[in-house]
């Protein structure tokens, strides 16, 4: 992935990132979220995770973002308001998440940080994807392959129990 | 002096006494009335009068042993640490044999003249309880073997003085006096316990039992300093305790207690402990000039301020208590020169004629009844006949006309203050001109009660009698007394001379007498005779030939008759100076000290708590999203710290 | 190449936008959207971590956050339902029952 | 022996717990006479004290928590046996004294009373001090419910600053704990008392250790200026509680400082001793001015206590054997008088529900027994010979006149002040005329009170009369120990420890040179070698 | 590229998984039984749970001496795992005891109640066990998500579902921080297996080690959130005192032991190289954490808030073992975690004893006089409270003098300071009940501990406990030990 090209995707990502926490309708801030998704995927294409990508739009952009929306309808959420008041408490905000944002860009760059890693050279045959990494996954990671079983389990239980009509 | 031999029955003399205190605190409050009152009435003198009784037999065997050997009975261990090995160890020698007789015999006297004075007491028992108590405690005092113990017999008549001086405890002004009596007591007392740890600390290495005969033996190798040091020391103990200057003013405010009390201890035995407790430590004192110098004009100065106060006082026991003190201050002044046996021997004397005098006056305040002030007083000679002449015996006495008592025992005194390496004119002028107006006052004092017309309201007069046998065959006995009592200790060159002294001289070994010459002796002897009859004359004058003159002098004298009436104001002055400002930081300490500053830092960290607790609370808004921004600021700075540390 | 420095900032940048995300919408689902903003800025630096590593781990880690992610919708939109039936708000504002 | 002495009380006490809540008098009897058995085996423990011995005595050493080398150790020795003893006899007499004064939730004050004197106990003959600290932690729960559940109007208030006092002391002092058997010797931690005596720390800790172990001790003693919980405390306690508190729990202060501070760290304690001694005296004349304008009688008795105990501070701090003594002793003397002043300052309570000075006055007339008992037991507290106080405040001033002169001629205007708050307070009770007429009615001591009352009389003028046994039983511990602080000070480099020999005597002393504790020790007849450590029961470690 | 038909079978370490496995047979038992019962008792499935419970503790009780780690180095039965799996599991046993009384109380009738405690309790193990982060991170969210929903699952109850809204969102946001760690892990190491990190890191060059700091401040930011750190505790209070009480209990004692268990195990374990980076700022961490947990306690009047900050201030303490960071350290935070659970479990237990069916009588005020009036309840309480502010011989104190022990030992001393000085800041509130219990009159009308079986028995178990382990606590203090030594 060439630079320019990278730039391009972050740029577009940061706008997409700023549609989903800055549009007031949540419906807008879904579709805002669904696109960076997308954006993503592109990325990790580039980065040689094609089966990551494609799991990124069918699971992720596809299932949960639905679930997402679905929810939005169901409950029928208007537009917020504009927002006037805490002024000085949104600017904290933001000012503690670009404080966030800039230690990490720090990090990239200054003496005896990460700048240095730079990137390896070709990947391995085979690398991202769907043989290799469902090899990884059922032998190494079986495990937490198994531990996910558990953990959906768990939130079908959960989602059933809080969500459904009272009975008594 | 360092010979002992054992007699192992000595603790019987503070014992029997104590054995009456324990009877009548328990059976004669449990018996009924009038059967309590009857044991209380034969036990208590009882058991002083036994007690006088072993004295004697002490003494007895004392003038039987080679000179300058002391019994010496050793009943139990008592403290011992490190160092300290004091025993309860009892001593009679000289000094102590006198002074045990005095204790017992006159005790006996004023026991037996209780039984008749207190008898319409309704609380007999307790006040027989005090006065065995205090009998046992003074004979611990004047028996003790070892500073310490001493010290406990010391604070023990303190004690009993407390309690009997407040005898009639519904009246505050005598728990007051009471009160005041300790408190000043206990300040003479700090001053004996520090110079007490100054001569321990001081006797070198090696365990101390602290006998007196130990201390005489060790003493010399103290530094004269530190012998100074501990010699004034112990003497704010004996201001306290004899009513000295600065610290006599408990003595007059004592006289709320019943009369024979003031007999026995303020006159008699208590208020003596001090030139008793100088006189037992002579080996001590006689080191040291300055400390001797001081004891002497504080002796003589007391003699002299408490007479001038005497002068003008209406109430008939304070003028004996300022007569008291200055007595005292006469014993004093003798012991400050040296003579140590002189001062014992006025110590006697006076414990004679001025318990008497007190007797005396109790009787005459029992039968005005009640009534103490001479101004209500007033031809009493006629209806209370035998008061009047023993009183007159005592006057004579205390007055130092030849013959009687008094007579001996002061004209040594002031002739020693005269003669005596550590004496000086001055001295002997001041104890002089004290004589004089010892004179004045006491027979202003004879005047004004026993002779004129009587003063008295209808009613009183009315019951003017006087006293029964029991009151009146002690006073019988004491005047005898009074008499006879100095001839044992003529001047040296008449009949057998002193032979007081002689007795004593073991205890008091040093004080050999500097020989004077016959006419100075005669001639200051006559001075001070002429100046005592000086001073009778001139009462006789005010009070008999010229009743208004003292109206008109005090009148005259405006001023001058105030500071001497008010006695100089020294009460207030303690106050203003002393109790006033303690008990002004006392409040400031606990108001402002105690609840404000200490409470208040302590308060103030739980407020402070509690404020920071309150202001965290109020972050806690409830507002998710207050708490995410807390997180992410607190994980901003984590990961800043990493990063640009 | 992109060194994978550049993908690490990328990531930092959107998870803090994500982050910020949660402290200033008010509708609890917009706040939850932005959770899952961070979450793929997360997925982002693995990959990119993966890719370094020639490691397929990081992948397999993604897949499962993926899942996590899934799991936590379930629940956290039946929280959400759950809440809006008892008070008909979505405002994480009215989430003021309990404080102090 | 001695678990079965500290246990007692406890089990005792859950037996009192489990009995019907209806049966007051059989709760009463019961109590009483269990607490008399620690008290009878007590007497069997001074019995089979060997007088002569200065070192541990009855000592029990079990492994307890291994991992850091805790034991499960007691012992006795001449410190610690008459406190034992003292606590043991105070306990059935407060026991005795609640038969009239504890109505409410009587079984659950007995019980409290019973577990606080358990506590108590262990705090005295603990011989490790984790076991040590455990105790005193301990102690705080019951006493912290007798104040707070049977006392006055403002009782949680005097409670939870009475236990917070308490454990902001406590707490450090379990640093210091932490530290000493952590550090004190290579690898393994030790918190055996005996073994931890035998060592030499640097200064600098020993400092910081000894401010820790002294915070701690200071407050519960209470030194000036950290005495305010106790106004409040002995203010608002019921009458058993103050007893207890003023007799038994203060001088476990005193009692640390001597067996736990001093020994410990005695560089550092020596450097302080002008410091503390200054402090003493302090809250002897400070406790007694105080004392001298309360209108309360129990805030007088308590600030009365904060003058004693600065007597006895000085004197153990005076660091000779006169000081020690006598300090000893004057903590058995303020347990017997202070406690019984409580005792007297509650009958009156009882009857009148005040405890305001200006509310009496003339009651002697009324109440005669009372009135001599509180006038003996008035004049123990002011230390008159014969009575028991005199002893010990002569031996403390005599010790702490050689340690330090001129605070001791401070110290002794203590005893003035003491006289005069104490008979002033007589007087205003007991003196004067009978006017107010709620007195006039007022019945004198029930046989009960004087069951309580007599006792303690005895003992004031027994030991008043006739110290020796008590003193020849301590004499020996005293000596080791300060043979052992002696030596340990030796150990340390002196030249990096400047002795404050407080102000040199001025008068010029025939001895006396030298630093403090060598000056003690001159002349004092050594009782023959130190005691051996092999007296303390297979105390070996693993 | 040429396919392989099979993926070579992974040995599965049947073993490692036992504890696991079998609790969550139990689950699922519990959860297919639910669906054949009628009527609205569902006490069965209660008594089925503590039955597995049961079975699972002995089953790790007879593993002690196993010691095995599979799944390539993921999971770990050492008995650091077993620890506290026996914790996990007393802790959801008597949670499960109590929940059987206190379900009556409320309206919450369904077994699911029962089968989302069991998967908690995997997820709990799952942390415990796991010696790799991604299997730590799954395991947190089983944990979790269960917790989650168990904290809104009283409907009826609006705070109820507002805890759990509150828990989920701050959860989730947390979440995104541990796992951001993580990555920065793996990219510094290449790998999320605590052995490998922990070798990696050693021959790490400066920029992985830089990447590797990051990615342990970003763990330390996500554990600190799960064990209720300052300023990662903020959710605390609310949800303690929105939560079912049982379920307050739980994450009280369960959920902040798991995130304990994993925190310790990945800081003193995985990132011991980076040790001299972290403990500072946990030093900073745990005097903040104990500071304001103890301040803010003082002046509630809700008991489950309070307890909610007490359990802040705890997590302060426990920390402060973490720091001390050695054989003492770690297992003073293993005993102190056991002890803890112990007297808070207790403490909830009282709490839930005191309420009524729509009257839950939490505040301090409803406390008034019931220590006299109930004895026991009285009695209990006073344990509890008194242990939880370390006063001897209790084991809340046992817990603190192992841990201060560990900090003076490892030179730490002011922090001890600051710790004690902190315990007499507990002091006030904890003796505040007691002050409430015995020294003021109340009329609240209690029913008698004695009619709620459970709840007594639970108290009955945890006063014991908490006697027992504070008078001998030698034995607990040894498995600590050779638990937290076992991990190597």
């Amino acid at each position: 992935m060439s630079l320019p090209l990278f730039l391009v995707f972050a740029a577009l990502l940061v706008v997409s990132a700023l549609g989903v926490i800055l549009q007031r309708s949540p419906v807008r801030s879904a579709m805002s979220l669904v696109s960076t998704l997308f954006l993503l995927a592109a990325v990790f294409v580039f980065l040689d995770a094609h089966l990551v990508a494609l799991l990124q739009i069918i699971v992720y952009a596809g299932a949960i973002m639905v679930l997402f929306l679905f929810v939005i309808m169901l409950l029928n959420l208007q537009s917020e308001p504009r927002e006037t008041g805490r002024v000085g408490f949104r600017l904290v905000a933001a000012l503690a998440g670009s404080f966030l944002a800039l230690e990490v860009i720090q990090l990239t760059r200054a003496k005896g940080t990460v700048a240095g890693l730079g990137m390896s050279g070709a990947v391995p045959e085979g690398f991202g994807l769907t043989e290799t990494l469902g090899e990884r996954l059922f032998t190494h990671y079986l495990l937490p392959f198994e531990i996910t079983s558990v953990l959906l389990l768990v939130a079908v239980i959960g989602a059933v129990v809080l969500a459904k009509r009272h009975t008594s | 002096m360092h010979e002992t031999v054992s007699a192992n029955y000595l603790w019987l003399i503070p014992a029997l006494p104590l054995l009456g205190v324990l009877i009548n605190l328990t059976l004669g409050a449990t018996l009924g009335q009038r059967a309590g009152r009857g044991l209380v009435s034969l036990v208590a003198p009882g058991m002083v009068i036994a007690a006088f009784g072993v004295s004697v037999t002490a003494f007895a065997t004392l003038l039987g042993l080679p000179e300058g050997t002391a019994l010496l009975d050793n009943v139990y261990p008592w403290i011992s640490a490190g160092s300290l090995h004091l025993d309860v160890a009892f001593r009679v020698d000289a000094l102590s044999a006198v002074m045990i007789l005095v204790v017992t015999g006159v005790g006996s006297l004023i026991h037996i003249y209780s039984v008749g004075y207190m008898a319409h007491e309704p609380d007999l028992a307790r006040y027989f309880t005090y006065l065995n108590l205090f009998t046992f405690s003074m004979l611990v005092l004047v028996l003790a073997d070892n500073l310490p113990l001493l010290f406990v017999g010391w604070e023990g008549v303190g004690l009993c003085s407390y309690l009997l001086i407040g005898f009639w405890y519904d009246k505050d002004e005598n728990a007051s006096a009471g009160k005041k009596a300790f408190i000043v007591n206990r300040i003479g007392d700090a001053g004996f316990l520090l110079g007490l740890f100054l001569l321990f600390w001081n006797l070198g290495a090696g365990p101390h039992t602290l006998a007196f005969s130990e201390i005489a033996a060790h003493v010399k190798q103290i530094p004269l300093g530190t012998v100074t040091a501990i010699a004034l020391l112990m003497f704010i103990g004996a201001t306290g305790k004899s009513a000295q200057l600065p610290l006599y003013v408990w003595l007059p405010d004592a006289m709320a207690g019943p009369t024979p009390v003031s007999a026995l201890i303020h006159a008699a035995t208590m208020v003596t402990a001090g030139v008793y407790m100088i006189a037992r430590l002579n080996f001590l004192y006689v080191l040291t000039p300055t400390a001797l110098a001081v004891v002497a004009w504080v002796g003589a100065l007391t003699a002299l301020f408490a007479a001038t106060i005497g002068l003008a006082q209406n109430d008939i026991k304070k003028v004996l208590a300022y007569s008291t003190i200055s007595q005292l201050g006469y014993m004093f002044l003798a012991v400050g020169v040296g003579a140590f046996s002189a001062g014992v021997f006025h110590l006697m004397t006076h414990a004679f004629f001025k318990a008497l005098l007190f007797l005396g006056a109790g009787s005459v305040i029992h039968g005005m009844s009640g009534e103490q002030d001479m101004q209500k007083m007033g031809g009493l000679r006629r209806h209370m006949p035998i008061t009047f002449g023993t009183f007159f015996i005592a006057n004579l006495a205390i007055a130092g006309i030849p013959g009687f008592a008094g007579f001996f025992s002061k004209d040594e005194i002031l002739l020693r203050a005269f003669t005596s390496e550590n004496g000086s004119p001055a001295l002997w002028l001041i104890g002089a001109v004290g004589a004089g107006l010892t004179a004045f006052y006491m027979y202003r004092l004879l005047f004004l009660t026993f002779y004129g017309e009587c003063r008295a309201d209808k009613e009183v007069a009315h019951h003017i009698h006087e006293s029964p046998n029991s009151m009146t065959i002690p006073l019988v006995v004491l005047a005898a007394l009074s008499v006879v009592g100095g001839w044992i200790g003529m001047p040296a060159h008449w009949l057998w001379g002193n032979q007081f002294e002689h007795f004593l001289a073991p205890v008091f070994g040093h004080g050999e007498t500097e020989h004077v010459s016959a006419a100075l002796e005669y001639g200051l002897m006559g001075a001070s005779v002429a100046i005592a009859l000086l001073g009778i004359a001139i009462a006789y004058f005010f009070y008999i030939v010229q009743p208004g003159m003292p109206m008109l002098i005090a009148w005259r004298a405006g001023r001058l008759y105030d500071l001497v009436f008010n006695k100089y104001y020294v009460d207030e002055l303690y106050d203003a100076v002393v109790v006033q400002p303690i008990q002004r930081t006392s409040t400031w300490l606990w108001r402002v000290w105690d609840a404000t500053v200490i409470d208040g830092l302590v308060n103030g960290v739980a407020e402070t708590v509690a404020a920071n607790s309150s202001l965290w609370r109020r972050l806690q808004t409830g507002n998710v999203q207050h708490y995410a921004l807390s997180f992410l600021i607190g994980a901003v700075v984590i990961i800043g710290y990493y990063v640009w540390r | 190449m992109v060194p994978v420095t550049y993908y690490l900032v990328l990531s930092a940048l959107l998870f803090a936008i994500g982050a910020v995300g949660v402290l200033i919408r008010r509708n609890v689902i917009v706040i939850f959207m932005s959770i899952e903003l961070m979450l793929n800025a997360v997925n982002l630096s693995f990959v990119a971590f993966a890719r370094q590593w020639h490691s397929m781990d990081g992948q397999v880690i993604v897949f499962f956050v993926m899942t996590v992610a899934a799991a936590e919708a379930a629940v956290g939109l039946a929280i959400i339902i759950s809440m809006f039936r008892g008070r008909e708000t979505t405002n994480v504002d009215d989430l003021n029952l309990l404080r102090w | 022996m001695l678990s079965l002495i500290v246990f007692t009380p406890l089990l005792a006490g859950v037996f009192v717990l489990c009995m019907q809540r209806e049966q007051l008098n059989a709760i009463r009897r019961a109590a009483f006479f269990l607490s008399l058995i620690p008290f009878g085996l007590s007497l069997g423990l001074l019995r089979g004290f060997n007088p002569t011995d200065g070192g541990m005595q009855f000592v029990e050493s079990y492994a307890w928590i291994p991992q850091f080398n805790i034991r499960y150790q007691l012992g006795v020795d001449g410190l610690s046996l008459w406190l034992v003893l003292l606590t043991t006899f105070l306990t059935p007499l407060v026991v005795l004294a609640a038969w009239s004064d504890v109505h409410k939730r009587l079984k659950e004050y007995m019980f409290f009373m019973l577990a606080l004197e358990t506590g108590m106990l262990g705090a005295f003959v603990a011989l490790d001090l984790f076991l040590f600290y455990v105790f005193w932690e301990v102690m705080l729960v019951p006493m912290y419910f007798l104040i707070g559940v049977w006392g006055g109007a403002r009782r949680i208030y005097a409670a939870i600053k009475f236990v917070l006092f308490t454990m902001v002391g406590g707490l450090l002092m379990l640093v210091a704990i932490l530290y000493l058997a952590m550090h004190a010797q290579a690898g393994q931690p030790s918190f055996d008392l005996l073994r931890l005596y035998d060592v030499n720390l640097p200064l600098e800790a020993q400092r910081w250790l000894f401010a820790a172990f002294a915070l701690a001790f200071a407050i519960k003693v209470p030194m000036f200026p950290l005495h305010t919980w106790l106004p409040d405390a002995h203010v608002e306690a019921p009458t058993g509680g103050s007893v207890i508190l003023a007799g038994i729990l203060l001088k476990l202060g005193t009692y640390g400082f001597l067996r736990f501070a001093i020994p410990l760290f005695p560089v550092a304690a020596a450097e302080a001793t002008p410091y503390i001694a200054t402090l003493a005296v302090i809250g002897i004349v400070y406790g007694a001015l105080v004392a001298m304008v309360q209108p309360d009688l129990k805030k007088l008795v308590a600030y009365s206590s904060v003058s004693h105990l600065g007597f006895v501070m000085l004197g153990l701090f005076a660091l000779n054997p006169q000081g020690v003594m006598g300090g000893i002793y004057q903590m058995l003397n303020h347990g017997l008088s202070t406690g019984a002043l409580f005792l007297l300052v509650g009958v009156l309570y009882e009857r009148r529900h005040t405890r305001l000075i200006a509310e009496f006055g003339g009651l002697w007339k009324q109440l005669p027994k009372y009135a001599v008992c509180f006038l003996i037991v008035m004049l123990s507290s002011i230390g008159l010979p014969g009575l028991n106080g005199f002893v010990g405040e002569f031996l403390i001033l005599m010790g702490a006149f050689k340690a330090q002169p001129w605070l001791a001629a401070v110290a002794t205007s203590g005893v003035v002040l003491g006289a005069v708050y104490m008979l002033w307070m007589f007087q205003r009770v007991m003196f004067g005329p009978l006017v107010n007429p709620a007195n006039a009615v007022l019945p004198d001591l029930s046989r009960i009170e004087r069951a309580v009352l007599i006792p303690l009389l005895v003992m004031i003028v027994l030991m008043g009369v006739y110290p020796a046994p008590f003193l020849s039983r301590m004499e020996p511990a005293v000596t080791a120990y300060l043979a052992r602080i002696e030596k340990k000070m030796a150990a340390v480099d002196t030249s990096s420890a400047t002795f404050a020999n407080g102000f040199p005597l001025p008068l010029g002393g025939g001895q006396g040179e030298g630093t403090m504790y060598a000056a003690a020790r001159l002349g004092e007849p050594h009782p023959g070698p130190l005691p051996e450590r092999e007296g303390d029961g297979g105390a070996a470690l693993p | 590229m040429t396919a392989t038909p099979m993926i070579a079978a992974t040995p599965v370490a049947w073993l490692v998984l036992l504890p696991v496995l079998l609790l969550t047979g139990t689950a699922l038992l519990v959860m297919v039984t639910d669906l054949w019962m009628e009527g609205p008792d569902r006490d069965g499935l209660g008594w089925l749970g503590i039955v597995g419970l049961a079975v699972t503790a002995v089953a790790s009780v007879t593993l002690w001496n196993q010691g095995e780690i599979g799944f390539g180095g993921m999971m770990a039965v050492d008995r650091y795992a077993l620890f506290f799996n026996l914790l996990f599991c007393l802790a959801a046993g008597l949670t499960l005891l109590m929940s059987m009384s206190y379900l009556e109380l409320t309206d919450i009738r369904v077994g699911d109640y029962y089968t989302l405690i069991l998967f908690a309790t995997v997820g709990m193990m799952l942390m415990a066990a796991a010696t790799d982060l991604i299997v730590i991170f799954l395991g947190l969210e089983v944990m979790s998500i269960a917790v989650y929903v168990l904290a809104g699952i009283w409907r009826r109850q609006l705070r109820s579902t507002e805890a759990a809204l509150k828990y989920f969102l701050l959860g989730a946001f947390a979440t995104g921080f541990l796992l951001f760690g993580i990555a920065m892990l793996y990219g510094a190491t290449g790998s999320t297996t605590l052995n490998v990190i922990a070798s990696h890191l050693a021959k790490a060059t400066g920029e992985q080690r830089m990447l590797a700091t990051i990615g342990m401040a970003l763990l330390l930011i996500g554990f600190g959130f799960k064990v209720a750190a300052v300023p990662f505790h903020a959710w605390t209070p609310d949800v303690y005192e929105g939560a079912p009480t049982s379920i307050t209990a739980l994450m009280a004692v369960g959920v902040k032991a798991a995130a304990f268990a994993a925190f310790t195990r990945v800081f003193l374990h995985g990132l011991a190289g980076l040790s001299g980076d972290w403990s500072m700022v946990l030093w900073g961490l745990a005097v903040l954490t104990m500071t304001v947990g103890n301040v803010v306690a003082v002046l509630q009047q809700n008991i489950k808030r309070m307890l909610a900050y007490s359990s802040i201030a705890h997590a302060g303490y426990l920390l402060v073992g973490m720091i001390a960071n050695g054989e003492n350290g770690g297992s003073a935070v293993l005993f102190y975690l056991l002890g803890y659970a112990l007297m808070n479990l207790g403490a909830f237990a009282v709490v839930m004893a005191l309420g009524k069916r729509g009257e839950p009588n939490e505040r301090l005020d409803d406390y008034a006089g019931v220590g006299f009036r109930h004895p026991f309840l009285g009695f209990a309480m006073s344990i509890f409270m008194l242990s939880l502010a370390g006063v001897p011989p209790l084991v809340g104190f046992a817990g603190k003098f192992y841990i201060f022990a560990a900090a003076v030992k490892a030179g730490y001393v002011g922090l001890a300071v600051i710790g004690v000085l902190n315990s007499v800041v507990s002091m006030y509130y904890y003796v505040g009940v007691l002050v409430k219990m015995y020294m003021t009159e109340g009329s609240a009308d209690v029913p008698s501990p004695t009619t709620r079986p459970y709840l007594f028995a639970t108290m009955l178990v945890t006063v014991i406990g908490v006697i027992l382990l504070g008078v001998f606590p030698a034995k607990a203090f040894e498995l600590a030990r050779q638990a937290f030594l076992s991990l190597g």
